[in-house]
Parts: structure tokens; sequence; C-alpha cells
């Protein structure tokens, strides 16, 4: 299946994914920054499809907006933030921050620029994806070749569960 | 003038440090509330779904019962003692007249009392059934209910032939009846018994070993029989509770001496048990019927007492046990037409205070079980 | 319009990745530093799956593990701002100056 | 251009995979309508068959036996006042109710109601439902927040508690109904054709499985493929928030749960996305275990005749109805009272009767086959729900949640590693 209108969506979807980012960071109610870190979410899953990337897309969706975003909802509604949003919202050092990661970026977008790699980026030199056996290959890949990272991965999450559990129980 | 606003004592309390602040949840159940039976008001403190603590806010039905009884002669407040526990209307009918009968030393004659104790059985059954319907419709059963209303039809449709009113029937008179039983009355309510006999056994096949029925009710709402006499807890709770006491074997009073009936106890005092005992106290009103229909004597209805009621100055204390509890009437005569003061004991205002006990540290749906459970009627609690 | 080319995505993450360290570097509020981490691990998976585009499938299983990483680190952070809110009643990270309180 | 639309009638993918972006809308069109409907008249059903279970008779006065009472009710709802609550956070309270019929709406996409009767078939396929469905949660989430009471946070606090640990015993069973896909009993098997012994997340190519399988995946494995339907039953009623797993709406409890404060239009568009969802997981459990397009016995009793009379059931059920409909307007009281409800139900019946004679036809009749089996399956779970409804009592929290976490998730891996044992021996 080949995407359609794919100049038109890549633009609509990048500004979503953007404007949700700028949201994210500027809001003061810490709800609408989360609605908005979804809206960026979704619409990276969105992008994701348009770079044949259907399962990784699928993941995104019901692992990060529907999963770990309803746990930070969770935790937004479970503290309550009606005191934060009186205070001040950044810190001291916003200037020196803001103008640094600026700075990072422009050094990312130069180091894309003057790569040897850029034709070959711009070209569109393409990988053989199978489109219609995403899903299949990522499998052969996940519990072939990355078995054990894959193991260490759900060690993580176990470790991270228990973690969580711990600190967040007021009596153990 | 500025309105005052109701803070409930939750509110003022001290907070507890070890819980998160915002986790502690003051909500208002009620008055307007699909659960609370009326228009109660149970202010809940609440640790997420835990119950921190309860305060009852009741008096949106206060209508003054008993002070309207000092400005009316014995005779004419008859009527108005319906409108407390208006889905048990005769038992409330019931016990003010004997209370009067009392303070007047009249008795009334037996086949009076045998019409009494015929339909105040009928209206017990009629009250668990409307138990029955709303708490199985506050735990989520919503089928029961249009079950017992099928079946309670049928008892309010035996009040209408015979008094003319289905509800608040003013069914009994001082010193007796005012009507004759209607032809077939009989043959009416012995035809209900065969209809509502196999009913029961209907409604516990939806509930009895309903799984989700008896988790949601199973060790909910405990309460000890000795903690219910604390309190002063009556009716089915108590017996729920373990403790024999029902007041139509303890002082017996209309014809209840002339019959054989059991007092169905329970162990745990929990919701279950008191749905067990409610729903055994049935099939005993059953019995009870069926004797008295079988045994209802011929003779007068109304005893000889004068056209004008002027007790002798003294006071007097009655109770009955109405389909909630035990419903008293204290009366205090100085020798008028008119009553000096009398007060009523409604088995819901009492067993209402149990509420707090009984739900502290429970979830917020066991609130709505044992509010459900404790068979609450705001007329009566508020009078 | 020009065709979309690789390069146009990782100018989208590189901007994403700059929204989220502006983020992490000047808000006071935890749960909005958590939320911009959150920003800059989602553009690291743009990257990663657009350059799976050029050399296979690889970046696609990469990021999945990123996915992951980012379930652990959501839970352990949101567990560690419950235990801190317990005892500061504070959400802000200029705050935690203590080691221990 | 006319070709552009002609030439896909002859293809035989989805307007999805052959890139008709025609097609795509109007089977989009098809399914958005057919599921309004569907909703439409399950919420007539449900008042009907919940009230002869109560023995009452439901909703009588509005057309007859009540026919025309949803329509009433939605041009109710339609004119209602629009409440928004003074402190509620009005963007929030505004997008809410959106964001739940959008997800319970979407999920469609993938929804095969035949082998090319689907708006797309994805790679993703069963992945794509439940995530999409799983973002309704955050819908809820921000009705409750929005709203700014209790009652209403209280009842999304459930309902995200709630869906979220159901989602993962949901997600078990689903893994061992995929694993299915490429096991046969008997070594393993490779459905897509890759012959490395893959399985296939695509909804069609599930269904395909099961018929070169020759099993619904509820009887494979027996009873394992039944143990996996049986936990994606109990988590997809409570992931609908339905009885006896109603708590977020608990009525006696939090009047309404999320949706406290909401009325009128947007109320109505929570109402049309818990349907929505409602028919939603039923077809992906539809797809899943019970062969979702595939008529009885596709495999067993095959060839021209069989084939003649399985493809007569659709306009046998429509003219049946009509017949019913029919023989209540015979039985209808001869009175001027009733004139127009008799003619209206004479019209209804004749209109039954029209759409089963045009079932009869043979082209359409082959069209419309699977799409029938299909919304038969559904429909089979829908009147379990209202089933479930009238006779069960509502769970408490706790409950529910030993239930999700001590019960069904155990049970879930249970079956997904015995699968994979049973599958590879």
């Amino acid at each position: 299946m080949q995407p359609v209108a794919t100049t038109f969506f890549f633009y609509l979807l990048s500004g979503l994914a953007l404007l949700g980012g700028v949201l994210v960071i500027t809001r003061k109610n810490a709800v609408h920054s989360a609605l908005a870190l979804i809206l960026t979410l979704l619409a990276l899953a969105g992008l994701y499809l348009m770079l044949y990337a259907p399962f990784v897309a699928g993941v995104q969706i019901i692992l990060y907006a529907g999963g770990i975003m309803v746990l930070f909802l969770f935790v937004i509604m479970l503290v309550n933030l009606e005191r934060s949003q009186k205070e001040e919202q950044f810190n001291k050092q916003w200037v020196i921050g803001t103008v640094a990661a600026v700075v990072t970026g422009i050094l990312f977008v130069l180091v894309f620029v003057k790569s040897k790699e850029l034709p070959n980026l711009v070209r569109e030199h393409v990988a053989q994806l199978p489109e219609q056996s995403n899903t299949q290959q990522i499998a052969v890949f996940l519990y072939g070749n990355y078995m054990f990272t894959f193991e260490i991965a759900s060690l993580l999450l176990l470790v991270a569960m228990i973690g969580a559990v711990v600190m967040a129980k007021k009596r153990i | 003038m500025k309105p005052t606003t109701y803070i409930s004592r939750l509110e003022l309390g001290e907070k507890d440090e070890t819980f998160l602040d915002s986790n502690e949840l003051i909500i208002n159940m009620g008055p307007q509330h699909p659960a609370t039976h009326g228009v109660l008001r149970v202010i809940l403190k609440l640790d997420g779904e835990k119950v921190l603590g309860t305060e009852c806010v009741i008096g949106y039905l206060h209508r003054g019962v008993e002070k309207i009884a000092e400005n009316r002669t014995y005779a004419m407040f008859n009527p108005y003692v319906d409108r407390m526990d208006y889905v048990a209307a005769v038992s409330n009918g019931l016990g003010y007249c004997e209370a009067v009968e009392k303070l007047l030393n009249v008795e009334a004659p037996p086949r009076a009392n045998y019409i009494r104790v015929i339909l105040a059985e009928l209206n017990r059954i009629a009250s668990h059934q409307l138990w029955l319907g709303t708490h199985a419709l506050d735990i989520g059963a919503i089928t029961p209910l249009f079950y017992t209303f099928r079946d309670r039809e049928e008892i309010l449709k035996i009040f209408e032939k015979y008094c003319g009113a289905r509800l608040t029937t003013h069914a009994f008179r001082i010193g007796g009846c005012q009507y004759e039983t209607y032809e077939g009355f009989e043959k009416d309510v012995k035809k209900f018994l065969n209809f509502f006999k196999p009913k029961i056994d209907e409604y516990e096949e939806l509930l009895t070993t309903n799984r989700i029925w008896v988790e949601r009710t199973k060790s909910v709402g405990v309460i000890s029989g000795k903690e219910c006499r604390a309190l002063g807890v009556t009716g089915p709770v108590l017996r729920a509770s373990g403790v024999r006491w029902d007041i139509r074997k303890a002082q017996p009073y209309a014809a209840y001496s002339d019959f054989q009936f059991e007092i169905p106890t329970g162990q745990n005092g929990d919701t279950y048990d008191r749905y067990l005992v409610r729903m055994a106290e049935m099939r005993q009103s059953v019995r009870i019927i069926e004797q008295a229909v079988a045994g209802i004597p011929e003779g007068p209805i109304m005893a000889k007492i004068p056209k004008v009621l002027k007790p002798p100055v003294g006071e007097i204390y009655h109770s009955i046990e109405a389909p909630k509890g035990e419903l008293g009437y204290f009366v205090v005569s100085d020798g008028s037409t008119q009553p000096y003061r009398l007060r009523v004991r409604p088995p819901s205002f009492v067993n209402l205070q149990a509420l707090d006990m009984m739900v502290r540290g429970q979830l917020v749906a066991d609130v709505i079980a044992v509010i459900g459970t404790l068979d609450i009627v705001l007329g009566e609690v508020d009078r | 319009m020009a065709p979309i080319t690789t390069f146009h995505y990782l100018v989208v993450a590189a901007a994403l990745f700059v929204l989220g360290v502006i983020g992490v570097l000047t808000r006071r509020n935890v749960v909005i530093v958590l939320m911009s981490i959150e920003l800059i691990l989602n553009a690291v998976n743009l990257n990663l799956v657009a350059f799976s585009r050029l050399w296979g499938l690889q970046g696609q299983v990469f990021s999945i593990f990123v996915i992951t990483d980012a379930a652990a680190e959501a839970a352990v952070g949101l567990g560690i701002l419950i235990a801190f809110f317990r005892n500061k009643e504070t959400v802000n990270v200029d705050e935690v100056d203590l080691l221990k309180w | 251009m006319l070709s552009y639309i002609t030439d896909y009638l002859k293809s035989n993918t989805t307007p999805g995979q052959a890139g008709n972006l025609f097609w795509a809308f109007v089977y989009i069109l098809l399914v958005f309508l057919g599921l309004s409907i569907a909703v439409i008249a399950m919420n007539w059903l449900e008042r009907k068959i919940l009230a002869h279970m109560q023995v009452r008779l439901g909703p009588m006065r509005v057309g007859p036996h009540g026919l025309l009472q949803p329509i009433a009710d939605a041009l109710k709802l339609l004119i209602k006042e629009d409440i928004m609550p003074a402190e509620a956070d009005k963007a929030v309270f505004w997008t809410a109710p959106l964001i739940v019929v959008i997800t319970a709406f979407t999920v469609f996409i993938v929804v095969p109601f035949g082998p090319t009767h689907a708006v797309t078939d994805m790679n993703i396929g069963v992945l794509f439902m439940l995530g999409v469905s799983s973002l309704g949660v955050l819908g809820i989430v921000m009705a409750g927040w929005a709203s700014n009471s209790h009652y209403p946070l209280i009842g999304a606090l459930r309902s995200s508690a709630q869906m979220v640990s159901y989602e993962i015993a949901m997600g078990l069973a689903v893994v061992a109904a995929i694993l299915m896909t490429s096991l046969n009993g008997m070594g393993v098997y490779g459905i897509g054709g890759h012959g490395d012994g893959t399985g296939t997340l695509s909804m069609i190519g599930i269904v395909q499985a099961q018929q070169a399988q020759h099993a619904w995946f509820i009887f494979k494995f027996f009873p394992l493929g039944l143990i996996a339907f049986f936990i994606f039953a109990v988590a997809m009623v409570a992931e609908t928030n339905r009885a006896p797993f109603d708590l977020p709406e608990a009525e006696s409890e939090l009047t309404a749960g999320f949706h406290t404060e909401y009325s009128g239009f947007r109320w109505s568009l929570f109402f049309l996305a818990e349907y929505s969802a409602m028919i939603a997981v039923s077809s992906i459990a539809v797809t899943l275990w019970l062969g979702g397009w595939l008529r009885p016995f596709p495999n067993l009793l095959t060839g021209e005749t069989w084939d003649l009379i399985f493809s007569l059931f659709p306009a046998a059920t429509f003219l049946s109805l009509a017949l019913l409909a029919f023989i209540g307007t015979i039985r209808m009281p001869r009175h001027s009272y009733f004139r127009i409800q008799t003619l209206g139900l004479g019209g209804f019946a004749a209109l039954l009767g029209l759409i089963g004679l045009i079932l009869l036809i043979a082209p359409v009749r082959d069209r419309i086959q699977d799409i029938y089996w299909f919304s038969i399956k559904v429909a089979g779970f829908m009147y379990l729900y209202i089933w479930y409804r009238g006779t069960f009592p509502r769970y408490r929290f706790d409950q529910l949640m030993r239930m999700g976490w001590k019960v069904l998730l155990p049970m879930g891996i249970g079956v997904l590693i015995l699968t994979a044992l049973v599958g590879v021996l």
C-alpha cells in the first residue's frame, strides 16, 4: 500500500507533533501538558506509519498513548497540583537553558547538512522494507538476533515495576 | 440574613498526616442521590475509595409530626402516623392505636386483633419486598426490583379493597377496626399466599447463591449483637447479629400470642445475614397469616369506646415490632382531648445511628449496601 | 512541493529533541520535566525509525526497546514523584536539594 | 475516472490495500451508517429485551411497540440545553466526548465484515484495534477531570484503573489466539506464506487462518481456545464499563460516574461511544475466536446446495422478521386510536419484507452473506451484554481488581504458555 499525499500528511503530522511539543513545555497546567504530549505521540505514530513502520506505530499508540500517558494523568490527578500552578513555572536559568538547547539543535542540523551522507538522505536510498510482513520481520529480529536484549528489557521492566511499587506505596 | 452553610465536623477534623492530603476527599452523598432512599445526606470522608468517616445530615423531610400531635385529638392524629413510615403504614397505625388503647384501658375485640395481625403481616411482607428491590438495585441487580414490585402490587390491592387506600392506609381505629372485612377477604389473602410462596423462592434463586451478590454482602457492614444493643438497634438488623429479640414474642401484642412462628436469626451480623433474616421473616409472615386466616373468630370489630376520647392523666409507652424494628409510642395525657406530648421511637432513626460504625474502614460501594440493608425510610427518620 | 526525504524527518526529530531539552532545563514542575524527557525519547525514536527506512529494520527494533525503556522510566519517575510529594508537598525540582529528609 | 471506480469491484482486496480512495470513503461511510443504525437498534432492543426480562413492556408509546423511541430520544438529546459547569476546564471538557467517540469509531477501520468488506487490512490489525480502543480511556479521564467535581473524578479514576488492568488480561488472551494462527498442533505452520513459522496480526489473516486450519479458534487446542475466549469475554465487558463491571458509572454510588456533568448532545456522544465500543470488542472476539465472517461449517458442508442454503439465511431472517411485524399488525386493536400505529407497523413489515426480497437476488445474496454471519455473531454478544445487565449485581472495586489481577491475569499467562507448548509439541 502506497501512502497517499505524503507531503501534505508529513507537514500536517509534523506540525501537530511540534505544536504538541511546544504546548508541553509551556502550559501551566500539567494535565494540559499531558494532553499536548498525547497529541505529539499520536502525530508521531502517524509519521511512523508513513515510514513503513506500522508495528512501531501500533506499539506507540498502545504503550505510549494508552499506557504511559494514562499513568501520567493518573499521577497528576493523584497529587494535587493546584498550588504549583500559582507558582513560578520556569526556573531562574531558563534563558541559558533555552539558548543551550537551541544551540544543540542547530548543531544537529549542521551535522546532518555537513555530513557526507546527506545526498544519501535526500536521494532517498530506500532499503528493502517488507511492508506486508513488517510485524513478522520485527518478530524474527526480536526473538532472533536481539533475544538477549529482549530478555534484558523484560528484566528492566520487572525492576522498574518493583521500584515503582516500593516507592509509591505508603507502607510496605 | 445570610444563609448559613452546614460545615461538617469531618471537614474541621485534624488532617491525617500519613496520607497524601489530596487523596482525602469529602463528598456529599445526597440529599439528591439515587441510592440514599429519599433525602438522606451522608457526608463521606474518603481516602481514595476507603471510607474514613461518615456523617448523616437528616431533617430534609421533617414535618413536625410529634408537634402536630399536640394540636390534634387522639382520633384526628391517627392518619398522620401513616405518613411516617409510608411503606409500612399499617404497622404505624397499629402501634399508635394500641398505645392509645392502653392509655384508655380498653382492649380491641379478638376479631379486630386478628384482622390487625393479618394486615400488619401483609404489610411486613410488602415492606420487605420494597427493601429487597431497592437493596438489590443499589447493589446493581436491577431485575429483582420489578419482580418485588409486581408481587407487592397484590398486597396493595388487598389493602385497597379493604380500606380504600394503597399506601397510607389508615386501616385501624382506636378501639378496633372501622371496617368489617369485605366479601372474599380470606379468599383473597389465601390466594395471595399461594401466589407468593413460590415467589420468595424466585427471589432467592436470583440472589441467595449469586456469587457476586454473596461477595458484595458477606462480611460487609458487620455489627455485633453487643454493639446493636449499645446503640439501640432493633429489628432484623439486631436479629441478624444473633440476638433473639422480637417484640411479637417478647411482649406479645394484638393476637400474636395465638400463633406459632419462629424468630429467624443470623450469626455474623453482616449484610448477607440481614438479607437471609428478612427473607426468612417473609416466610414466617406467610405462616402467621395462614394461621390467622384459618382461625379468625367471629364477633364485633370495635370495642366500646366513648365518642370523645379523653384518656385519664398518665403516660404510656407501647412498642410493636414494625418491619424495620421496634416502633414505640410514648404518649402523655393531661386528661384533655389532645395528647400533652407524643414521642415516637422510630426504628429507622435509631438503626441509622449504626451506619458510621458499620462502614468505617470499608469502601464507598459498601456504604450503599449498608444504607440499603439498614432499610431506612426517611419519612420515619425525620418525622 | 519537494518530496519528503529522510532529511525532513531528521529535522523534525531535532526540533522535538530541542523542545524536550528546553523543557527539562527550564521547567520547575517535575511532572512536566518527566514529560519533556518523553519528548526527547520520542525524538530519538523518530530518528531511529527514519533511519531504518534507509538501512533496514534494526532501527525499528531498537525503537521498541526505547519505548520499553520509556515505560520503565515513567513508572520509576512517577513513583519517585509520589514519594517526594508525600514528604515535601511540592512538585518543584529546585526544591529537591537534600539527599535525605 | 469511471474505470477508477469500477476497477476496484473486480479486485479482491480491501479498498485500503488496493489504494482506492474512493471506495475507502464509501466503505467508511457505510460502516459509519451501519454502526449508527446498529446503535439505534441496540438502544431499542436493549430496552425491550431488558423490559421483558423484568416483566414489563418497555417503550410502547412512540411508534408501534416503541419502534420510534430511539429517534425520539435522539431528538430530545439534541435539543436539550447544553450545560457546561462554570468551574469546568472548557477546552478539555469540550474535547473529551469527541475523543471517546472518535476512538470508538476509528477501530472499525480494520474490522473485517468479509474477506473484502473492510476499509483496510492492516498488518497490525489486532494491535491497532486494541491500541485505539485503549485510547478511549483518555477521553474518560479527561471528562472526569475537566468536570471539576468529585463524582466524575472518582468515576474517571475507577474507569482508568479498571480499563488498564483488564487490558492486560485481554491482551494475553488475544496473544494466545494470535499464537494459534501460526500453530497447527503438528508443528509450525506459516500462514503468511513466508515459510518462516510466523503468524499474523491482520484481522483478515486471522479469519483466513481459521478457515485454513479447519477450526474456529474457540475450539482449537480444546479447552485452551475456550479458556482464552472466556478471559476475553470477561475482560471485554469490563473494558466497555458494562454491568456487572459498570463501576465507573455505577448509578447507585457515583450517580453517573464520569459523565455526571454532561448533558444533551455531549452526553449522547458518550452513549454512542459506549455502544459502538461494545460492538467493537465483540467484533474482535468474533474475529479472533468465532471465525469472523465464516458461515457455520465452511469446510464440512461444501458444495453448491449447501452454499445456496447458507446464502438464503439473510433473506430468511429478514422475511421472518417481516412476518412477525405483519402478525403484530394484524393483532393491533381495531380502534381509531391505533390506526397510525397499525399503518406504521405495516409499513415497517413491508420494509423488512422488501429488504428480505432484495437479499434473495443472487449477486446481492452472495455479497451480503459474509456480513450477515458476522453481524449475527456480534448480535449474540450484544444479547449477552443485555442479559448480564438484567441478571448480575455489580462488583465492588476491590473485587473487580482481584478478579482482574489474581484470576484473569494468571489464567491468561497459563493459557499463553500452554498454547505455545501444545502448539509446538
